[in-house]
C-alpha cells in the first residue's frame, strides 16, 4: 500500500539543490526514513491488534511529517517534550525503537515507558526527558508551563514541547497554559497537532474559528498556522519557536494542520462520522507521498533508494515483532510496587 | 419480556424519556453521529436531531456547568461523560456546584440533571480507563448516585434518575455493558432510587456489592452452593443515599457479612458498609465484617497479567466467602 | 464623604439636551439614584462589618455605574442573571430591596436569597431570574451558557447576562464557556468587570495582554471594552448585545473598566499592595462623582435634587437597617431541610 | 521553646526549607505582596523574590498542573490553594494525574510536591470557605495526605512534606491558625509521615480524631476526668498512608472507640476507622464504634445560628464520650 501511493507521485527531472532553512538533503531523506519507519509500525500495529494481540492503537498515520520535522528542530538532549498518545513518530524520532515501542503495545516484560502499566506510548521516554503521564486529554499543558518554569528558575535555556490535538484546545487546562506560560514567558512549544476531529466530533463543533492559532494574539504570544504535510514549513516555524523559546522571548503556539488517516483509535469505525468524500479528500493528504513526490522531484529518492528505505523499514518491524512477540507478559507479582519512594 | 443487555436498556431508557418529555436531551462526546463511543445514544441524532443530541467540545467542566444551567432553566439534560476517569476537570461543577443548588437557594432553584459515565476496569482500560469513582460523589451531600448491575436495574433506574429533581450521578460498569444480559420489560416502568436489592436470598452470610461485583458474588455463591454454603447477595444499587436497612437486614439474618467491590479499599464505599454494620449489627455479628476490595493501588495497569491481579475475580470471592462462613 | 466628592464635581452652565442612545434624562437620573442607593447601602455595610455585625462584605463600590448602566438595558422580566459576589447595585437595580439585602449581610431571618444559608447576595433572587450558586470563581460562566442553550431550545428569545471579575478570566471554566456559546451562537452576554485586581494579583500577572476583550476574537464572537464609569457606553455596549443576544445572533464580550474603590473585601487590605500612587489615581475615576459632573453639567442634577436623593438613600437604609437588625436569627431546626426534592 | 500559633508554624516551615534549598518555591493566589489571605508566606516575597514567591492567576487546575511539571523537572514547589474549596477545579491534576505518575511510568518520574490549602468550618465561612476535603484526597492511592492539629505538628510534618519525594496533600484547619498555639522547637525537625500520636492517655475509652476535633475531644476529656472518665485522644495527623496500629492498640487497651470528626459522616474518613477497629478490634470491643461526625448536610451554612447547628463542640463530645463510657 505504501508503495503504490508513492508510485502514484509524479516525478519531475529538474529540482534545485535542497537547502530550506537549514535542512540539508540528508535531513530530508532522514525525514523521510523516520517517516516511513513509523508507517510501517503504525500498520504492523494495526495489524497486531486485528489479530488480537494490541488491545488499543492510536495511528499517527497522517501526522508523520509535521512530528518528524518538529523533532529535528528540537535537541533532545536539551529539549523537554509532553506528548500524547498520537505521537509513534516522535517516538522514533527522538530516538526510541520498534522493539521498545512494540513492546508498549503487546505489553511485554522489559517496556520501558512504563513496565507495562500505561496504553501504549505512556509513560516516560528511557533516554530523552520525554513523557506522557495521562490519558486525560489536556492535562500536559499546565504540566509543559510547570517544566519550562523550572528551566527559566534555573536559568537554564531549554524548549518544552508540548504535544496536543485540536480536541484539546477545549479544555480549560489549555487556556490556563498558555496564559501562565505568556505571562511568564515561558520556553515553551505549544504544538497542536489539528486534524480536524476529536474522535468524531468535527472542528465546525469544536469551535467558531477557522484556526487555533488566532488564540494565540488573546494570550500576547505568536501563533502560526502551518501545513503539516510539509516538514520544511513545519520545521521551520519550530526552529523559530525553539530558538524564541530557548532565548528567553517567550512561548509560541504552532498549528501544524494535519490529517488523520485512520480512525480515531482501533476502536473506532470513521465511517460512522465521516462523509465518503471527506475520507477521499484526507487521503489525498498523506505526508509520505507528499514528501516523497518532493524528494523524487528534487532527486534526492530514486526507485532504488526508494525501494531500499521500505524494504529496510519492514526488516526492522518485522525483526521487532518477532523479538516482542517472544517475550513474556510482566510479573504480576511486581504490580504494586513503586507506587512511593518507598517500596 | 425482551432480553436485553445492559447498554440497551440504558439506550433504551434514555430514548423513551427522550421520546416522553421533550425536555430531556443528551450531550456530551461523541454522543451525536458517532452514538457515543459505547453506542449509548446509537440513532439518537437521527431521531432526536442535532438540537436535542450535542456533540460537546472536548471540555468535562463545561458538560456539568451547562447542564447545571439547562436543567435550572427548566430542561433536563443528560450529560454524558466518555469515561469515569475523564470527570475529574467536571468535579468542581457536578460536586462544588450541582450538588449543592437546591440547598444554597434555599429550595428555590434546583438541578434535574443525569450525568452519566462507564466506569470500572477488567476491560483492558489501563490506569485511565479503568476507575471507580463512586466513593467521591457518594460522600457528597445533595448528590444521588446510582451504579446498577442487570439491564432490569439500569432501565428502571435511569428513567427515575432522569424523572428525578435532583442531580444523579449515574455510573454504569463498563464491563457489564455486553456482557451482562436479562429481561427487560417492554412497557414504562421506573424503580425507586436509594433501594437495595437482594439478588439472592441465603442464609448462612451475606455479601454487600454492587455494579459488575454482583455477578461475581452471585457466580461464587453458586460455587458455594454446592459446598453446602447458602450465600445471601445485596445489590445496593443506590450509593448515595444509602439504603442501610436492606443489607442490615439481612447482616441480622445471616451474622456475617463481606462487602465487596473493585474500588481501592482505605476509605472506599466498602468503609462505610462494613463501619453501619458493625454498629447497627454488632451483637448480631459471629465475625468480624470482610472487605474485599481491590488494591491500594491505582485503576488499574494496562498488562493483562497486571490487570488479571488488580481485578477480582469469581474464585477470589468464593474463597473469602468460604472462609468467612468456617469462621 | 459621598457628599464632598460631589461638591468636588465642576458644574457647568451650558449643556445639550441628553438623549444619549435610548437614554431619557430620567433614565439617567433614575440611574444615578439607584447608584447613590448602591453607595449609601455599601457604606452602610461595611460599617456593620466594622461593627462586627456583618461577618463579610464585598463592596461593589467603583462598580456601580458599569451594573446599574448594564441592568437598564436588560429586561429583567425577560432576562436571566448570572452574578457574581460583587453586584449590590445589580441587585438594587433588579429590585431587590435594601432590606432584603441588608437581611443577607446580617444573617437574619427571612433572608430571601438563600435563607442565610450562603454568603450575602449568594443564592436566587426572589423575583427576577438572577442568580449565583458558588462562590468558586468562574463556575457560573458554562452555567450561563446552559441557561442560553435551555432558551434557544426552546426557541424563547431571552439574553443571559453573566458577570464575572478580570480574575475570573484566567479560569479554565471561562475558556470553556465561550468557546461553547459562541459554537452555538447562543444568547449569552458575558460581562467583564475589570477592575485589574483578583484580590492582590494585579493585571499584569493575569495575563500578558491589555484588555479581555481581546479574547472575543480568539472565539468568533464580538467583544468591546468600554469605560465602565460611563454609563452611557456601558448602557449602549449592553444594548447592542442584549439585541444581539435575543436576535439569535450570538454571544457579545463587554468588558467594563472600572476600580475597586475599596479592599477586595472586609477581610482585605489593600496597602499591602496597592501603591499609594494606584489608590490615589482609582479614587479618581468614582463612577458616582463622574455621573454626578455629568449630570450637572447637563442640568439634570442641582443642588436640592441631590440633596434629595443622598438624603431619601439615607433614609431608606437606616430604616432598613432597623428593620434588619430586629429581625431573629433563621431557625436552626431548619438546617438540615430542602437538600433534596423530599424533605 | 518559641510558642507559635498553627499559622506561624507553617510559615516557619515553608520559610526554613525555603532557606535550606533553592529548589523548594511557592506558588499559588495571592501568596506575593499580600503575603497569602491568611499571611502564610507573609514577607515571603522581599526575603525570596519573585521568582520563588509566585502570584499565579485564579487557575486552580493550572496551578496544580504547574506545579507538576515542576516538580518532575527537578524543583519542590509548595502550591497553594487559597481555601480547600476552590481545589476542585485541580482534582484532574492532583488525584488524576500527581498520583499516579511514579506509577504510571514505573518508578522513573516522580512529583515531589506540596499542595497547602486551609479547610474546615466554624469561621463563618459559609458554603464556600468551610468545606472539609480529606476523604478525597485520602482515597486515592499515591497521594499523602497529612492534616496537623498542632503548631509542633504543623511545622515538623509540613518540613517531612517538602522533603518527601512524593505528592503531599498538606490541609491546614483555618480555625486551629489562631486559635492554637504551642511550643515549637527552634531548631530544624521534622516528624515522620504516616504516624498517629496520641495527645492523651486514658484508660475508658478511645478518641481517634485529627485537626480541629483534635482540640474539641481534648477539651472534652478534660470535662469527663471531672467525672472520672479517662479519655484517650489519638490524632491521626496523617491520613493516608493510615496507621492502623496506633489507634487499635489504643482500643485494645480501651475496648471503647469513637470517631471524630468534621467532614461529612457517610462514607467518610471515620467509616474507614471505624471499620478497621471493628474488623481487627473484633474482640476487643466492648461496645460498638461510635462515629460522631458532621452531618450529611453541605458544609457549612452561613447563619451563625445555623453553622453552630452543623460544629461539633466540645459540649457534644463530651455527651457522646459520656453515653459510651456508660454503654
Ligand atoms: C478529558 C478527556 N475527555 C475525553 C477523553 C476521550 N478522548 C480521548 S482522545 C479524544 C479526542 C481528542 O482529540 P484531539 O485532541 O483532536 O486529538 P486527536 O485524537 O485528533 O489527535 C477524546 C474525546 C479523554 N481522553 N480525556
Ligand atoms: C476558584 C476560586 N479560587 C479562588 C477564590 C478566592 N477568591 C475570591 S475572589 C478572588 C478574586 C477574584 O477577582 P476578580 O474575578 O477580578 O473579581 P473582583 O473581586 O476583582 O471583582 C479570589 C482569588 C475563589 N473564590 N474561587
Ligand atoms: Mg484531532
Ligand atoms: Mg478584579
Amino acid at each position: 500500500m505504501p508503495d503504490d501511493r508513492a508510485s502514484s507521485a509524479p516525478s519531475r527531472s529538474i529540482a534545485p539543490e535542497p537547502r530550506p532553512g537549514k535542512l540539508t538533503a540528508s535531513d530530508l531523506v532522514g525525514m523521510y526514513r523516520t517517516m516511513v519507519l513509523s508507517r510501517v509500525l503504525d500498520e504492523r500495529i494495526w495489524l497486531l491488534n486485528r489479530q488480537g494481540k494490541a488491545a488499543i492503537v492510536a495511528s499517527a498515520q497522517g501526522h508523520e511529517a509535521a512530528q518528524v520535522a518538529l523533532a529535528r528542530a528540537t535537541d533532545p538532549a536539551r529539549d523537554h517534550y509532553l506528548i500524547y498518545y498520537r505521537e509513534l513518530t516522535t517516538l522514533l524520532a527522538l530516538g526510541m525503537t520498534p522493539l521498545e515501542l512494540l513492546k508498549g503495545f503487546l505489553c511485554r516484560d522489559g517496556e520501558p515507558l512504563s513496565g507495562g502499566r500505561q496504553f501504549p506510548t505512556h509513560g516516560a521516554h528511557p533516554r530523552v526527558d520525554l513523557f506522557s503521564f495521562s490519558n486525560v486529554v489536556g492535562t500536559q499543558l499546565p504540566q509543559a508551563a510547570g517544566v519550562a518554569l523550572a528551566d527559566k528558575m534555573r536559568g537554564e535555556a531549554r524548549a518544552t514541547i508540548v504535544y496536543f490535538g485540536d480536541g484539546a484546545t477545549s479544555q480549560g487546562d489549555c487556556h490556563e497554559a498558555m496564559n501562565f506560560a505568556a505571562i511568564h514567558r515561558l520556553p515553551v512549544v505549544f504544538f497542536c497537532e489539528n486534524n480536524r476531529y476529536a474522535i468524531s466530533v468535527p472542528l465546525s463543533k469544536q469551535m467558531a474559528i477557522e484556526n487555533v492559532a488566532a488564540r494565540a494574539a488573546g494570550y500576547g504570544m505568536p501563533g502560526v498556522t502551518v501545513d503539516g504535510t510539509d516538514v520544511i514549513a513545519v520545521f521551520e516555524a519550530a526552529q523559530a519557536a525553539v530558538a524564541r523559546a530557548r532565548g528567553g522571548k517567550g512561548p509560541t503556539l504552532i498549528e501544524a494542520m494535519v490529517e488523520r488517516l485512520f480512525p480515531h483509535t482501533s476502536d473506532d469505525d470513521h465511517t460512522r462520522y465521516r462523509s465518503a468524500d471527506d475520507i477521499k479528500q484526507m487521503r489525498g493528504k498523506d505526508p509520505i507521498a507528499i514528501l516523497e513526490t518532493q524528494l523524487r522531484r528534487q532527486r534526492l529518492l530514486d526507485d532504488a533508494l526508494h525501494t531500499e528505505i521500505w524494504a529496510e523499514a519492514k526488516r526492522i518491524v518485522n525483526q521487532a515483532t518477532e523479538q516482542a512477540e517472544a517475550a513474556g507478559f510482566p510479573d504480576p507479582g511486581d504490580f504494586s510496587k513503586r507506587l512511593y519512594a518507598e517500596g | 419480556m425482551p432480553v436485553m443487555t445492559v447498554i440497551e436498556a440504558v439506550r433504551e431508557a434514555m430514548r423513551e424519556e427522550m421520546r416522553r418529555d421533550s425536555r430531556v436531551f443528551i450531550m456530551g462526546e461523541d454522543i451525536g453521529a458517532r452514538g457515543g463511543v459505547f453506542l449509548a445514544t446509537d440513532g439518537f441524532l437521527q431521531e432526536f436531531g442535532e438540537q436535542r443530541v450535542i456533540d460537546t467540545p472536548l471540555a468535562e467542566s463545561s458538560i456539568a456547568g451547562i447542564a447545571i444551567g439547562a436543567a435550572v432553566n427548566g430542561m433536563r439534560p443528560i450529560a454524558e461523560i466518555e469515561f469515569a476517569d475523564f470527570v475529574w476537570p467536571a468535579m468542581n461543577q457536578i460536586v462544588g456546584v450541582a450538588s449543592r443548588i437546591r440547598y444554597g437557594t434555599n429550595g428555590t432553584k434546583f438541578a434535574p440533571m443525569v450525568v452519566r459515565m462507564p466506569y470500572g476496569g477488567g476491560v483492558r482500560g489501563g490506569l485511565y480507563h479503568s476507575q471507580t469513582i463512586d466513593v467521591v460523589f457518594a460522600h457528597q451531600p445533595g448528590l444521588i448516585v446510582i451504579a446498577p448491575s442487570t439491564p432490569y436495574d439500569a432501565k428502571g433506574l435511569l428513567k427515575a434518575a432522569i424523572r428525578c429533581d435532583d442531580p444523579v450521578v449515574f455510573l454504569e460498569h463498563k464491563r457489564t455493558y455486553r456482557l451482562v444480559k436479562g429481561d427487560v420489560p417492554a412497557e414504562d416502568y421506573v424503580l425507586p432510587i436509594g433501594r437495595a436489592d437482594v439478588k439472592r436470598q441465603g442464609a448462612d452470610l451475606t455479601a454487600v456489592t454492587y455494579g459488575l461485583m454482583v455477578h461475581y458474588c452471585l457466580e461464587a455463591a453458586r460455587k458455594l452452593e454446592a459446598e453446602g454454603i447458602e450465600v445471601e447477595v445485596v445489590d445496593l444499587r443506590t450509593l448515595a443515599p444509602l439504603d442501610r436497612e436492606t443489607f442490615l437486614e439481612s447482616v441480622r439474618k445471616t451474622s456475617k457479612a463481606i462487602v465487596v467491590h473493585e474500588d481501592y479499599h482505605t476509605y472506599g464505599v466498602g468503609a462505610e458498609i462494613a463501619a453501619t454494620i458493625a454498629q447497627d449489627a454488632f451483637h448480631d455479628l459471629d465475625a468480624p465484617v470482610v472487605r474485599l476490595t481491590g488494591p491500594d493501588v491505582p485503576a488499574m495497569p494496562f498488562a493483562p497479567t497486571l490487570e488479571a491481579e488488580f481485578m477480582l475475580s469469581p474464585e477470589k470471592i468464593a474463597s473469602a466467602m468460604r472462609e468467612l462462613a468456617a469462621y
